[in-house]
């Protein structure tokens, strides 16, 4: 193992593994999305491009690629731009802290299966995952028109509220797990036996709420309401730009959705990883376990946008303001309660 | 067909108040498929509309009908007839007010008795030019702002003047 | 495709058909509807008869994200600038359907408010007859649509911005 | 800091206005001030129009009118044409065309209940009220052969008899739809978000209602127990028995429960009129050029929407010299401000959904 290829060549086939794995999620996401709520309303959805739909993305960003790129004269022309590239790209940037599995070993080397592990890699996460509102509210604002600045307004308030209880859940899980990194999070509950998400079940569903609500997704997805603001933040945006949009939305939804699992369904730890009857779960490499646990949580959210009417803004508010924030509250405090009497 | 008994009577009762309270502006009534009308002069327009709706209970103004009878009108005859169909609910009694109005006369606005009748006289404006005064904001409210002519009038053209955009 | 691709430069030929196949399966209506077409349009993308199959459930609220404009209902001189804009501000590669008699032609009413056509004010790439057309024959009109695009050239537009949209 | 009120123009195209409405909001941060509606984009001067044509040849124009419940008009029409030419339908022509127009009036409310819940959010209702009422359009499109524009009452009758296959089929239809209504009502009768989202919003209570001259559904939704079928009855209406649904306080929620009421009561009749379907001619002798001696008459009826009115005058031709719609959107629409006011700005949504407008009424 010469370091040129220690060095150079396996960073740089994990980098683009890192930036593959979102853009695949997001394929496979999309089509998900539209198969599953055209299941549930009881209709087919795309399968006439490619094998059953599958290549439906595919058409969509090859179209929206080839579309004109419409920029208003009257929007500021920097931020206009700007905001779509923030927005995806502090997506696919935190996808760099998230691990997704055990180190493997081959031969001498061991290939860790993240880019970079970072003692508060959940932190980085969170600030990452903050930044996007930047992308929302400039984009919405420097379209300098007023349906796109009502739907960038909303949006300020509606993640930054919710900013709140999301923190507070994470931080009950790093208390218990003495540490931000999100390996050690995962080998705690390996270690301890349970996930977190049974230990602190009001930390999961908080955690979840807040999530939904972070990445503006029904019933929270008032700062795009389609019925009231038109297309909300992005009625401006056309063509690529509007493509980074609609597919930033789902890499955020990936990257949430890859997060609940670590932090409360431990990551790459196959069910009942204790029991040891259960040991041939263990030949089943941990990726497929983080896979498969993801892919519930997405359908989760598809099926949430599919069942629910959309909130009105005061009652988003007061839902996260009198409920989730108190309710956080106390929750961490009975955690801490807990672990000191322990 | 609605007319029994008891509308008839309920009907030739509130027709009978009227014209007792108001005989200068009754001029004739009419009972047609048991439909009555009550053609009334232009200036009590509004007081039998206030008597009707607060004595008489008649509280829905149905609808303003406008008639151009430009053909049918004998020489020097109104230009214009304006109908009020007036009716009380839940008793199902309804009754028609008949005004005849000449071509630029202006008439008083029922808005301040019957709230409903907003719309319905700025339609009576846009498609006839009746002028309606008192009337809270008299625009037209069918065709654009800039368009000329009133084209529910007889004398105006199906297709139109212009021939559109 | 039709043509024999001798004479097509072979390069250009085999990105038309990447281009168009990608335009042709993901066109996005534009979510506007006028009159008693519109109600026939929403049975369309309703659960029977169902469009998303061809990937065009997605009714984009905001004409910046659409790609075909589907005029369904009677257009009358005072919506017919609105119309106008509306189509101007949509982004390039659009297509547009005259949905019903109304707007192929003033359908019943040779009146003084209706224009006789949409076809005055944007251009129209197919038309569907009826008042209202069936849902089949929408989802008939959109297939033709499909079939337009197909033996379209984008790329010659791309490399020639003179060439008019070639049919 | 100057207060400064943004007007928001919802304007003829937005994804809510259910058609070509355009609303002027001058709005306080998301609270609403004052509401104008603008309407007019879809006048196609239909009165103008029916100057010039025959008496059996605006029939077909009237289904155009309210194109959700394109029986309703024509029957408005026809009952309105058949006094004033004093013709006679035979008993067996009014209760198939009370089958149709309460099929109608099905039909109309679940289009209603879609986009309503549509524009709340809860976008898989849409689908599911749209797939009942396909049921409901197949049994349009045997009677004879349209969806939407449905042309099936004409003056003096029916143009086709009722069957009893066909008498089948409708009961089958029937019995499908309070499935698809337990699925909606479950997904959002008891809902929060919904509940949220309707009760207490959009409030107009008896009095003002009465005032402004609502009518139809939102009328009843405040309590007010004014229904043109038992007020004036008319088509033989007074040989069925249902109850009329009432509302309480008026808001949205209500308007919500009264017309899926309806829905059920619309269901009862149908299946009355389908047992006692009395026997005889379904239509009756109508001259084929129609020649109408002057005269005038108002004739109202019952619309989903409300009450919808037609004022004829003739005058001894085949052409009728005057006819006027009455309709029920076109008031309605005019106490959309007063509901609105203090409401936010995603409620003028909801509101505007419960009134349950149509443009192509409305315009005219």
């Amino acid at each position: 193992m010469t370091p040129f290829v220690a060095d150079v060549l396996i960073p740089a086939g994990k980098i683009v593994a890192v930036i593959l794995y979102p853009m695949v999620m997001v394929v496979v996401m999309i089509w998900l999305e539209r198969r599953v709520v055209a299941l549930i309303q009881g209709r087919l959805g795309p399968n006439r491009v490619g094998f059953q739909g599958i290549a439906q993305p595919v058409a969509d960003a090859l179209k929206l690629f080839f579309k004109e790129d419409i920029r208003q004269r009257q929007a500021d022309a920097f931020l206009f731009n700007i905001a779509p590239i923030l927005v995806m790209f502090s997506s696919l940037l935190a996808f760099c802290f998230v691990p997704l599995g055990e180190p493997i070993r081959i031969g001498t080397y061991t290939l860790t299966l993240w880019i970079a592990e970072s003692p508060v890699g959940l932190l980085i996460i969170l600030g990452l995952s903050s930044v996007s509102v930047f992308g929302v509210i400039f984009g919405g604002w420097a379209s300098n028109s007023k349906y796109p600045l009502m739907g960038a307004l909303r949006s300020v308030v509606q993640v930054l509220s919710y900013e709140i209880p999301l923190g507070l859940t994470v931080l009950t899980v790093a208390f218990v797990a003495r540490s931000m990194d999100l390996v050690e999070i995962v080998r705690r509950q390996e270690s301890a036996g349970v996930w977190y998400g049974f230990l602190m079940p009001v930390s999961f569903v908080v955690f979840w709420i807040s999530a939904v609500a972070e990445t503006n997704r029904a019933p929270f997805d008032l700062p795009e309401a389609e019925s009231e603001l038109v297309a909300g933040y992005h009625t401006e945006y056309s063509g690529m730009k509007f493509a980074f949009f609609y597919m930033a939305e789902y890499a955020h939804m990936v990257l949430v959705s890859s997060l609940v699992v670590l932090l409360f369904f431990g990551g790459w730890l196959p069910p009942l990883g204790g029991v040891k009857a259960l040991a041939f779960l263990h030949a089943v490499p941990g990726f497929v376990w983080y896979l498969v646990k993801i892919m519930f949580f997405l359908y989760l959210y598809v099926w949430i946008r599919a069942t629910f009417p959309r909130y009105r803004f005061d009652s988003l508010i007061r839902l996260v303001w009198k409920w989730l924030i108190p309710l956080s509250l106390l929750n961490f405090l009975a955690i801490a309660l807990v672990r000191f009497l322990l | 067909m609605p007319d029994a008994a008891s509308d008839r009577f309920e009907i030739r009762q509130a027709v009978d108040q009227l014209s007792a309270r108001f005989p200068g502006e009754v001029l004739a009534v009419a009972v047609e498929k048991g439909e009555t009308a009550v053609h009334l002069g232009k200036k009590g327009l509004i007081l039998v509309l206030r008597f009707l709706k607060e004595e008489l209970g008649f509280n829905a103004l149905e609808d303003i009908v406008v008639l151009d009878n430009l053909r049918t009108a004998a020489e020097g005859g109104p230009r214009f007839t304006v109908l009020y169909q007036v009716g009380r609910f839940p008793a199902a009694v309804r009754l028609r007010l008949a005004v005849a109005v000449g071509e630029d006369e202006i008439l008083d606005s029922a808005v301040p008795v019957y709230r409903s009748a907003d719309w319905a006289e700025r339609e009576a404006y846009d498609m006839f030019g009746l002028r309606f005064d008192g009337h809270p904001d008299l625009r037209r409210i069918y065709m654009p702002e800039d368009f000329e002519g009133h084209p529910l009038r007889k004398d105006f053209p199906l297709q139109g003047r212009d021939g559109g955009v | 495709m039709t043509e024999d691709l001798s004479k097509q430069p072979f390069l250009l030929a085999r990105a038309d058909d990447l281009i168009t196949w990608a335009q042709k399966n993901s066109l996005w209506p534009f979510g506007s509807g006028l009159a008693c077409c519109a109600i026939e349009m929403i049975a369309t993308a309703a659960a029977r008869f169902d469009i998303a199959r061809f990937g065009m459930e997605l009714f984009r609220a905001s004409p910046r994200q659409a790609d075909l404009f589907i005029v369904a209902g009677t257009v009358t001189n005072k919506m017919a600038p609105v119309i106008r804009r509306l189509w101007d501000q949509m982004p390039d590669p659009k297509w547009a359907l005259a949905m019903g008699n109304c707007a192929i032609g003033g359908g019943p009413f040779p009146t003084y408010s209706v224009l006789q056509g949409v076809d005055k004010i944007i251009p129209v790439d197919v038309y569907v007859a009826g008042c209202p057309p069936t849902p089949q024959g929408l989802i008939h009109g959109l297939m033709t649509l499909q079939e337009k695009i197909a033996r379209s050239h984008p790329t010659k537009e791309i490399l020639d911005p003179h060439a008019r949209r070639s049919l | 800091m100057a207060f400064k009120e943004i007007d928001l123009n919802m304007g003829p195209q937005h994804p809510s206005t259910h058609g070509v409405l355009r609303l002027k909001l001058a709005v306080d941060n998301e609270v609403v001030l004052r509401v104008e509606p603008v309407i007019g984009y879809l006048h196609r001067g239909m009165e103008k129009l029916w100057e010039s044509l025959t008496y059996t040849q605006v029939v077909p124009l009237t289904d155009r009118l309210d194109y959700i419940a394109s029986l309703s008009n024509n029957l408005g029409y026809v009952l309105a044409a058949e006094k004033l030419a004093g013709i006679d339908v035979p008993r067996r022509a009014r209760w198939i065309r009370i089958v149709l127009v309460e099929l109608q009036r099905l039909a109309s409310h679940l289009a209603w209940l879609g986009f309503m819940a549509n524009d709340i959010g809860a976008m898989s209702v849409l689908l599911y009220g749209f797939e009942a009422r396909e049921t409901v359009l197949d049994l349009f499109e045997e009677y004879c052969g349209a969806r939407l524009t449905i042309h099936g009452i004409r003056i003096g009758g029916v143009p086709r008899d009722i069957d009893a296959a066909f008498a089948v089929r409708v009961r089958k239809v029937l019995d499908g739809i309070p499935k698809w209504l337990g699925d909606i009502r479950a997904l959002l009768d008891e809902n929060r978000i919904w509940k949220q989202r309707t009760v207490g919003v959009g409030r107009i209570d008896a009095a003002d209602a009465v005032a402004y001259g609502l009518t139809g559904p939102s009328l009843r939704a405040s309590g007010v127990d004014w229904d043109m079928r038992k007020a004036l009855p008319y088509s033989s209406y007074d040989e069925f028995d249902f109850e009329v649904p009432l509302g309480r306080n008026g808001d949205v929620y209500d308007r919500y429960l009264v017309r899926l009421e309806e829905i059920n009561q619309s269901i009862r009749i149908v299946r009355q009129a389908l047992d006692g379907l009395p026997e005889g001619e379904f239509s009756a002798k109508v001259p084929r050029v129609l020649k109408v001696a002057p005269g005038e008459v108002f004739h109202t009826i019952e619309a989903p929407k409300g009450v919808l009115g037609f004022y004829i005058k003739s005058n001894g031709t085949d052409k009728p010299e005057r006819v006027k719609m009455k309709s029920p959107s076109f008031i309605n629409l005019q106490s959309l401000e007063h509901m609105c006011k203090g409401n936010l700005f995603s409620d003028v949504v909801g509101i505007l959904g419960s009134l349950d407008i149509v443009l192509g009424e409305i315009d005219k």
